[in-house]
């Protein structure tokens, strides 16, 4: 289905400070595909999440989405396709309880109240917290944070759904839950994170980013146990390949 | 609203930054007293919430246009007067430093301006009596929505006092209250709003940092004689503004309105009269004087009264064209020679 | 867009203060106190003056380029802050209307003299205080401040302000992204969810304050902020003062401009 | 020495709202000693790690560092001994630049100028920082805050060393710096982190925290392959322990 293609081609996006935070960046992602981002502290990751739904537009070079080019004009739309969960869950939510936070979305849709309450329910239901619905954000542990963070995108059944780091205050189990529900969902999924073990299993391919740039792109397995690659980029091999 | 520098005359600026600067230092003496040192950290990231705040747009209902919050009744209210002077002076200074937002001159203006009158007018003798105790929700937020609209009134009246009272602008008193008064009404109202929710919700969640900060918050001094006038000289300000509204939204009675509250009403003549006291004190303080210069209006000096306008001789305004031209030239070529000598240093 | 730009721009600025060159290192009491007179002087003189203005250009002109500021950011930002003034200053031409004589074929209403008036000393004042802060960091500002004798509450304030500015404005802005993500512009922007981000954003700042309290408090914290600053004024600021107050005093009692114009006219015309 | 021992006897935590966050917490720790604190999301670990220096203070129970119990009257003499690192560097760098940030601490101890230097050149050269000096926190990446605010914390020379999850946002190769760092330093830690990885790295010890519980105390590799406690706590075996 070409709506739920993603694609980069020769961007460039330099920050009004001018820093050249991405740099000819080129990739293609098709439908369903689970595609990794990894690299260094700094290395473009989180600049080139937000270009997917216009947060930020490139300074030269295409975005297309689905069929749609990235523009001002049509980020409204495009947003209603991709759903992006931030690095720290406190920036995504920003209402006063957990209920009114994941329904936030679905309101804006112009839904029914009785389909946003169902919406809210099952997006909660499917991380597993749908107890907290009453709750202030605010005084959640970091874990639960990030769970109710998945569920307000999750709300918006989003056809691509990209995630940043969303791993990184998540206890075991809550993460190993991640991992099945990324492992479940069937759209094209974009996650960029230090956590290489997770990636390692959720995804089938890599793209490496230096210093704004692709460094490498392919199998997420082959990139993955290339240590000489990986050391040239501040990474690890996974911990799981490590051997003691 | 913020005033800006180009707008100004030496003797307003310098008179608004003495008051702005005196009420600096009294606001730091009597915080020191009572201050406990959990509060600093928590002013300074107060003030760099009010500056995201300010950040962040938002649709007003039914205009379509987009307003942001000022923020002073709120600091006061969380934070009490002294330290929410000292923070929204802080915010200020930063504007006018970062984002050139008035200039370093009209600071002084600004901070009266933005900061006197919520923290040392609105917030102890609107909200504190309307608030009482700070249990209700619903006095709260009337009190809340009452004192940011006062405080804001103010604040452009005063804006528009120090224009005229400059004299850089053509503006009449009358029309110039017109265009601000009304505008902020608007958004005085959106803010009062704005306050009011946020106190509601601070209420709910967190009803103990709210208690807190009402009951060591130091209270206002007794209500003599004065405190009375100058609440009387609010009101009136208010209905000023409230009326050129009205009349505004009435185009047959503005002539009428006009008339009858800046011409011959009692402001006009108060303005007058402070005019020609603040022009005394900058005829005895400007050691640049103001008027006369010799050079552009010779006609001035000869009368021995102030010009109303240059009486600029074709020949003058030549050679003055030509020069500034000139002038203009060289310091361009000053830039380039300075820009190409580092270039080569380095 | 408005948000980040904004946010940006301080930040632009800020990396720009610590770049350091002749300007910079000035000390920064004398920046401040020379920035001040020069204001002061612009703004002194009178409401019709055009011409004597110009030569004045030569002080952010020295700052900007010894500085090594890029020219398109300061016109960028005096631009954008220019409204307030223009919006007060256009009424002068339709207001005053007498007519003056430019040259000798063309007359004009006096209020485009003040007009032109407002709008340079405009540009003169905010090129100014944004070169001020463009060449010397904000904190050193602060430390002058203190120095000077301003409150040390104020400037502790201050210093916290800056340092949070930038916390705060990341976190907000990245609220504002996750807002406008589901909101699709439609209701999400007024002002009722408005009021209950702050709100949000409101107890999560009251928060933040404590846990940065218990940070100061575990290194010691007492109630004073203490500085090892000291600043000692050399040869090289007291020779930047002089030229800096002997040029806005002949600039401000001599009509340069029009000198040199004469002598123009005399030697060509 | 008796004065780097930390010793709980029987703490309990109640927070405001009445959330019960510590029941019944008793354990001791000896000079030296490297002790990981794990456990899942919300199960008390960053509480236990407020009490080590009197940022709360016991609803019952006592806390003894060295030869102090703590209450408010000691905790400023505690709090030259406790380092804590917070899990998020920007409530800990609250100064305008690197170097006034690092000096602060020594500077309140009442040091003379030439002796600030001296430590701050120490602490920051530990971290491999020092080039940062001049800077504004607010300039610094993820990675370079949380060296900074190790070097803050270790400018006051503590004898026992706590840190809130200090790997969470650093890429692999800063990681891997950290538990050298950590693994160097000769006085007692306390490390509470999801990162078994990095616990079962540093710490000889383990204690496991289940709803404000001490669930188990012991030698972190023992405790660290048993996957049936582990599990029990909504953790895993660490990724390095378990074989694809
Ligand atoms: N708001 C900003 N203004 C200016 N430069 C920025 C801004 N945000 C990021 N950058 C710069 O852009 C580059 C890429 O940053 P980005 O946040 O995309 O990195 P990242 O790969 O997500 O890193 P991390 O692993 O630390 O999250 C960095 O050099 C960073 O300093
Ligand atoms: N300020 C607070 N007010 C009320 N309850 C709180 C507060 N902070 C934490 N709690 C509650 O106390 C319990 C323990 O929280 P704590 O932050 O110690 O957990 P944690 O083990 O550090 O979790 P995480 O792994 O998510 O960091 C949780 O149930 C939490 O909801
Ligand atoms: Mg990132
Ligand atoms: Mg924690």
């Amino acid at each position: 289905m070409s709506h739920h293609i993603v694609d980069f081609r020769n961007v460039f996006f330099r920050y009004p400070d001018s820093t050249e935070a991405l740099r000819d960046v080129s990739f293609r992602i098709t439908h369903g595909e689970a595609v990794g981002i990894i690299g260094g502290n700094g290395a473009g990751k989180s600049t080139l999440l937000l270009h997917l739904n216009g947060h930020l537009l490139p300074t030269s070079g295409i975005v297309t989405i689905g069929d749609l080019h990235l523009t001002g004009k049509t980020r409204q739309e495009i947003r209603k396709k991709v759903g992006i969960v931030f690095q720290n869950p406190d920036d995504q939510l920003f209402m006063p309880t957990v209920y009114d936070d994941v329904a936030f979305g679905p309101r804006n849709l112009g839904m029914e109240e009785e389909d946003v309450r169902q919406r809210v329910h099952d997006a909660l239901n499917l991380v597993n917290s749908f107890a907290l619905r009453d709750k202030p954000p605010h005084h959640l542990s970091c874990g639960q944070k990030s769970a109710v963070a998945i569920a307000t995108v999750m709300a918006m059944e989003p056809d691509i759904l990209a995630m940043d780091e969303p791993a990184a205050n998540l206890d075991p189990k809550s993460r190993r839950l991640l991992i099945n529900l990324l492992t479940t969902f069937s759209h094209s999924r974009i996650i960029a994170s230090h956590d290489l073990d997770l990636i390692l299993d959720v995804c089938s391919r890599c793209i490496v980013i230096r210093e704004g740039t692709v460094a490498a792109d392919g199998p997420a397995r082959e990139i993955l146990s290339d240590r000489k690659l990986l050391e040239e980029n501040n990474l690890e091999l996974p911990l799981s390949l490590q051997r003691y | 609203m913020h005033m800006a520098d180009a707008l100004l005359s030496p003797a307003v600026g310098a008179t608004m930054w003495a008051g702005s600067l005196a009420a600096l230092g009294y606001a730091s003496k009597k915080l020191k007293e009572t201050i406990d040192n959990k509060t600093i950290p928590l002013m300074g990231v107060m003030g760099a919430f009010i500056f995201a705040a300010q950040m962040i747009n938002f649709t007003i209902p039914g205009t379509g246009s987009s307003g942001h919050l000022g923020g002073g009744m709120i600091l006061a209210i969380m934070l009490g007067p002294y330290a929410a002077f000292l923070v929204l002076a802080s915010v200020l200074t930063v504007q006018a430093l970062f984002f050139a937002d008035g200039g370093l001159l009209a600071l002084g203006c600004n901070i009266w301006n933005l900061g006197i009158y919520p923290c040392f007018l609105a917030y102890p003798l609107i909200y504190k009596p309307i608030a009482g105790k700070g249990t209700s929700t619903r006095r709260l937020s009337i009190a809340a929505i009452v004192s940011a609209l006062i405080a804001l009134q103010l604040g452009a009246f005063s804006v528009v006092l120090e224009t005229l009272l400059s004299g850089k602008s053509e503006l009449p008193l009358d029309t110039f209250l017109l265009l601000m008064q009304p505008i902020h009404l608007a958004i005085g109202l959106v803010e009062g709003f704005v306050t009011a929710g946020i106190i509601s919700y601070v209420q709910s969640a967190r009803p103990e940092f709210l208690e807190s900060n009402i009951t060591s918050r130091p209270h206002a001094a007794g209500t003599p004689v004065k405190n009375i006038l100058i609440v009387f000289a609010i009101i009136t300000v208010i209905t000023g503004g409230a009326l050129s509204w009205f009349a505004s939204t009435h185009p047959d009675g503005l002539e009428w309105s006009i008339e009858k509250i800046t011409r011959k009403g009692e402001l006009a003549q108060q303005t007058q009269g402070i005019a020609a006291a603040l022009r005394k004190v900058q005829e005895k303080t400007a050691f640049l004087p103001d008027y006369n210069f010799p050079s552009t209006s010779p006609a001035a000096g000869k009368d021995g009264k102030p010009a109303s306008w240059p009486q600029i001789e074709p020949g003058t305004s030549v050679a003055g064209i030509v020069g500034s031209a000139i002038v203009l030239g060289l310091i361009m070529l000053i830039g380039f020679g300075i820009k190409t000598f580092k270039k080569r240093q380095s | 867009m408005a948000f980040d730009e904004q946010y940006y721009n301080i930040g632009y600025l800020d990396r720009l203060s610590y770049a350091d060159t002749f300007v910079h290192r000035l000390d920064p009491r004398i920046k401040l106190i020379t920035s001040l007179l020069f204001l002061f002087t612009v703004i002194s003189f009178p409401k019709y003056e055009v011409a004597a203005l110009f030569p004045f250009f030569l002080f952010p002109a020295i700052l900007l380029t010894a500085g090594e500021i890029p020219l398109w950011f300061i016109v960028k930002k005096v631009a954008i802050v220019s409204p307030f003034a223009i919006f007060i200053g256009i009424f002068n031409p339709l207001l005053d209307t007498a007519p003056v004589a430019v040259l000798p074929a063309l007359t004009v209403a006096a209020g485009w003299f003040s007009f032109a008036s407002i709008l340079l000393k405009f540009i003169l004042t905010v090129s100014t205080a944004l070169l001020l802060i463009a060449t010397t960091s904000f904190p050193t500002v602060c430390h002058a401040l203190r120095q000077l004798g301003m409150p040390s509450l104020f400037v502790s304030q201050l210093l916290f302000l800056y340092r949070y500015i930038f916390v705060l404005a990341e976190e907000t802005m990245r609220i504002v992204r996750a807002r406008d993500m589901r909101s699709f512009g439609r209701k999400g922007t007024d002002v009722k969810v408005f009021v209950r981000i702050m709100g949000v954003l409101f107890l999560r700042t009251v928060e933040r304050a404590e846990r940065i309290y218990f940070a100061m408090l575990a290194r010691g914290f007492q109630g004073d902020m203490p500085t090892g600053k000291h600043y000692s004024i050399a040869t090289r600021d007291m020779i930047f003062a002089g030229s800096v107050v002997v040029c806005l005093f002949v600039f401000r009692f001599y009509p340069v401009s029009e000198i040199l114009g004469r002598f123009f006219q005399e030697l060509f015309l």
